[in-house]
């Protein structure tokens, strides 16, 4: 009993849990610092400088602006933090096999946490500029969650005929394919990239906060620890969607020490693709950002249930 | 300004990391659309003119070069030549060439300085950062001639105190070939884009009776096709004897005036090179005895436009009177002609094409009828960056390649 | 415009000037009284379109000076019209926006510096002194030290 | 050294107040970011708001009308953080000694708001870049 508790502590906590998936994201912010620095004949920061800004603000002070909802301004983050931590826990576990069934959906709530936890802690910090932050943010969390969750619909359709039928909705059953090695697959794999690019907060759809314009809309009135909360949550985010995509599109990764290497080489590939993203596109309005997830990336979604179905029905796994 | 607005201004603080001086912008919308524009300066006001009457005639070039650190050579310039027309000195003709050296390598990072804040205001940050990059080389140049990156300090009544050293003429025409090649790239890249062309034609016009009647100066006018350019119409220093044109263009949009700062980049480049090779043997300075009682005005082309020095003086060692103008406060007023009824998109872009001593459009806050504010810099920043990428669609326009520059 | 018609033009507004001054050949003095300057303006802006580059406010002896100077381009030729408020108690003199704009903002500033009032100007508000700036006090005044 | 202060020198972040400068100081701050000086490799990076910021950049002499802005950052600035005073203005007023306008030197100004403010000088006009690198590093080696 205790050291099936303390099993499941260490694993939340030390590996793989907080410890390690943090640590790997400050690694893949660090990543995507250095390589915009690089694009613009810069040098950029060394590698262990993310680790150190968060530490430097855990000893700043905190200040809460007066006219903030104190209460919802300083829990914000930790909701949006411990939804990213579970997550990210759930995650590097389906590689040992300790889940249960439906997982899936709790992994898709447990993704919207982030963003409904900025949008709260900024409405609540009372500065209009936060606000506007909020709106657009919210605007983004509606565009792109339906696309997402067809992206999700599509993978479950297309392992259907492989899989016991309890079985579809679990992560585990779901590592063990590799949807994107069909059209269809293929299809609700760009699509899931958009969206968690969008769910990071990256160009082209850092539209809520972004470091060109660093007033950052949705944090500008957070500071010291809860700042570095925010930073962290960020940083494991980093880890935690890219991971959520090679478990889902991918085919996860092994416990072997070939499954390994080979889930790190599915993991870098994510990180890269996003990069590239990240910097060969401008910024797009947030209306631009709705029609396009809505219209195109639905589009190609229906597009790919039907291929999906069809695939299923004539035996066709390529489809 | 209510107190209302102030006070958000305030509490979200309208700072930006490139922020210049505190000029505090206030616009009225209705909708999207600008109906009027406020102007509260006042945070940035130092009082030089009565300094400048307590300092002796060769102590206030240092304190004038002081107004504006991008203009540190043509205030001092026209302070001088006020001075000189007092005095009636004869500035020995090598020192006149050493001055139009220094005011054009001044000119040339000046307008650099403009292109790559331009790209930071639409979006295309790669291109503030190249442009800074590219820029370097000049203040390096400056500071091997005069000692300082910024603030000269070069001029002096009669002549100039540090001469251009034969010796760095190859190291300076060098460099110049190098700042010319980066300069023709990103001219094209400028003139060749169909995004920009879509982003920056047509937006921000200030036409040219408007122009006229803010009496704007530099590549402002220059841009809404008036030709006016102290260089060339009451000419100072060397340019009489070099050959260069005015550039001009009669649109009057933010594109014509960033065609006009380009162009005039290269005139510079041209100017320096044929200034350091006529440059004349001889003593940089002469002699002035004492300044007697009299009035003077002088003036000299900024990078932003005329600066204009007047300066009494009652035969003692000081001024009694020292009135300055620098560019911008005549080219900014002129927001009024050239934003309203501007989408509220283009304001900072607008705002910018002035260059206004560069980024007072920071301190831009918009506010609606209820007064309270729904934009601040950064919002503003963004529906720009916004549109440029709307049009880059519109226009299909393929990405940019960061070899294309 | 040449030099020699600039100065046949000028001629045209002799009656209102108290004096023409040339210190150099290409500098003009126009001295007036303050009745006359928006007058000698309106002729110099709209007539021979010169262009306005600004205004200077000086706290001479026994009078206030106001310096409007302009810029004739095409011959390189600065005309200052130099207006005298002999009035020091309560120096007023006609404000020249309505007919330039971009001279609202340094009429503004003499207004804040020097005290003198400008009638018609049409927003003369604190432009450059802070807000509070004690009233009454014009640093740019003799009688003001530093 | 205790952690605090170990993680705070190895990553500035600063904000850059304008009180009354002539640009230069501010010019040369800004080409800290650009490709040349490139300080984010020290760490330093400008953010935007005085919220997140550890050291205040402050340019310019501090005229009456900047110097109450300049102490309303640095009530929001989260303490600890560092004032630098870039350049002769804001160090000591410079050239502006005296003059009606000028509230006086930013020291004077932030210790009217907190008395135990902690003020690093980088005197030049303008400090260059590397001055002003160095400035920051040797204070931060001072704390």
């Amino acid at each position: 009993m205790i050291t099936e508790v303390a099993t499941n502590l260490f694993w939340i906590l030390i590996f793989p849990g907080f410890v390690f998936t943090l640590a790997v994201g400050l690694v893949a912010s660090w990543l995507v610092r250095k390589v915009s620095a690089l694009v613009q004949y810069r040098v950029g920061p060394p590698v262990y400088q993310p680790a150190v800004d968060v530490t430097k603000l855990m000893g700043k002070e905190i200040l809460i602006p007066q006219d903030a909802h104190r209460a919802v301004f300083v829990v914000a983050p930790l909701v949006g933090f411990s939804g990213v931590l579970l997550l990210s826990t759930m995650l590097w576990l389906v590689g040992v096999q300790i889940t249960f069934v439906g997982d899936i959906i709790v992994a898709l709530y447990l993704m919207v946490l982030p963003s409904l936890a900025l949008i709260l802690g900024s409405s609540a910090s009372g500065s209009p500029h936060a606000t506007i932050g909020a709106a657009r943010e919210m605007k983004l969390v509606l565009s792109y969650e339906l696309p997402l969750v067809l992206a999700f619909v599509v993978v479950i359709i297309k392992t259907a005929g492989g899989l016991e039928p309890g079985e579809q909705l679990s992560l585990v059953a779901l590592s063990q394919q590799a949807p994107v090695m069909s059209i269809s697959g293929l299809l609700a794999f760009i699509v899931a990239l958009l969206c968690v690019q969008a769910k990071l907060g990256f160009v082209p759809f850092d539209i809520a906060e972004s470091e060109t314009e660093v007033a950052s809309g949705v944090m500008i009135e957070y500071s010291g620890a809860l700042l570095a909360v925010w930073k962290l949550m960020q940083a494991m985010m980093l880890v935690a969607l890219p991971l959520f995509l090679v478990v889902v599109f991918l085919g996860g990764i092994g416990i072997s020490v070939g499954g390994l290497l080979g889930g790190i080489g599915k993991y870098l590939l994510v990180v890269v693709l996003v990069i590239l993203i990240k910097n060969t596109n401008p910024r797009v309005r947030i209306d631009q950002a709705m029609r396009f997830f809505w219209f195109y990336c639905g589009g190609a979604l229906v597009a790919a249930v039907i291929l999906a179905t069809l695939g299923n029905y004539y035996g066709l796994a390529w489809l | 300004m209510s107190e209302t607005v102030r006070k958000s201004v305030l509490a979200v603080g309208p700072f930006h990391p490139l922020q210049e001086e505190m000029e505090f912008f206030q616009l009225t919308v209705d909708g999207e659309t600008v109906t009027d524009i406020n102007v509260r300066l006042s945070y940035n006001h130092r009082g030089i003119e009565k300094l400048s009457e307590t300092l002796q005639f060769d102590q206030i070039p240092f304190l004038v070069s002081r107004i504006c650190g991008i203009c540190s050579a043509s205030h001092p310039l026209a302070y001088v030549q006020a001075v000189e027309e007092i005095a009636q000195v004869e500035v020995p003709e090598r020192a006149l060439y050493v001055r139009t050296i220094i005011n054009e390598l001044e000119r040339i990072h000046s307008h650099l300085l403009w292109v790559g804040l331009a790209g930071h205001f639409i979006g295309y940050d790669t291109v503030f950062m190249w442009a800074w990059k590219y820029r370097e080389p000049v203040l390096d140049l400056l500071e091997e001639i005069t000692g300082n990156r910024n603030n000269y300090g070069n001029v002096k009544v009669g002549g100039c105190r540090e001469d251009v050293p034969d010796e760095l003429k190859p190291k300076i025409l060098a460099e110049l070939d190098v700042i010319e090649q980066k300069t023709e790239m990103l001219t094209k890249a400028v003139l060749d884009d169909p995004v920009l062309h879509a982003r920056l034609k047509g937006v921000g016009i200030l036409k040219k009776d408007d122009a006229v009647k803010f009496a704007v100066t530099g590549p402002t006018a220059r841009g809404s096709g008036v030709d006016i350019d102290v260089r060339h119409d009451d000419t100072y220093a060397a340019y009489g004897a070099l050959d260069w044109k005015v550039i001009s263009q009669p649109e009057g949009d933010v594109f014509a005036k960033a065609v006009v700062r380009l162009l005039e980049t290269f005139e510079s480049i041209k100017m320096v090179r044929e200034a350091l090779r006529k440059l004349p043997k001889g003593p940089v300075a002469a002699e002035v005895k004492e300044i007697p009682p009299g009035e003077g005005c002088g003036h000299a082309e900024a990078p932003r436009g005329e600066t204009f020095h007047y300066v009494r003086s009652d035969g003692g060692n000081r001024p009694v009177r020292h009135k300055v103008r620098a560019p911008s406060y005549v080219n900014v007023p002129s927001f009024k002609a050239s934003c309203i009824g501007e989408h509220i998109a283009d304001v900072t872009l607008t705002l910018a094409a002035v260059d206004p001593c560069y980024s007072c459009t920071e301190r831009v806050a918009v506010v609606d009828g209820r007064r309270q504010v729904v934009h601040n810099y950064a919002s503003l920043l963004q529906l720009s960056r916004e549109k440029t990428a709307r049009l880059r669609k519109e226009i299909g326009a393929p990405e940019m390649k960061l070899e294309d520059l | 415009m040449i030099r020699e018609e600039l100065d046949r033009r000028l001629a045209e507004v002799e009656e209102k000037l108290i004096g023409i001054e040339r210190t150099r050949d290409n500098r003009i003095y126009l001295l007036c009284d303050a009745e006359n300057v928006y007058s000698i303006c309106q002729f110099l802006f709209d007539e021979l379109a010169l262009r306005f580059v600004i205004s200077s406010g000086v706290d001479a002896e026994h009078c206030f000076e106001v310096l409007h100077h302009f810029s004739a381009d095409a011959c390189g030729c600065v005309v200052t019209v130099k207006a005298f408020i002999r009035d020091r108690a309560a120096p007023e003199i006609e404000s020249i926006t309505p007919l330039i704009p971009g001279a609202e903002w340094i009429e503004r500033e003499m207004h804040d510096i020097l005290g003198i009032h400008f009638k018609n100007h049409p927003n003369l508000q604190r432009l450059i002194l802070h807000d509070d700036w004690p009233q009454g006090v014009y640093p740019l005044r003799k009688e003001v030290q530093l | 050294m205790n952690w605090k202060m170990w993680s705070l020198k190895k990553s500035v972040w600063v904000f850059h107040v304008n009180c009354g400068a002539c640009n230069n100081c501010d010019i040369e701050i800004v080409n800290l970011l650009t490709p040349k000086f490139d300080v984010e490799r020290f760490g330093i990076k400008l953010v935007g708001s005085p919220r997140h910021a550890d050291a205040l950049l402050v340019t310019g002499v501090g005229t009456k009308q900047a110097a109450r802005r300049l102490q309303e950052v640095y009530r929001q600035t989260a303490k600890p953080c560092v004032v630098f005073c870039m350049g002769a203005c804001a160090c000591g007023t410079g050239i502006f000694e005296g003059a009606y306008h000028v509230a006086g030197p930013v020291d004077e100004v932030v210790k009217e708001v907190d008395p135990n403010a902690i003020i690093a000088y980088v005197p030049g006009c303008p400090p260059k870049p590397e001055a002003m690198i160095s400035g920051v590093v040797k204070a931060l080696a001072a704390i």
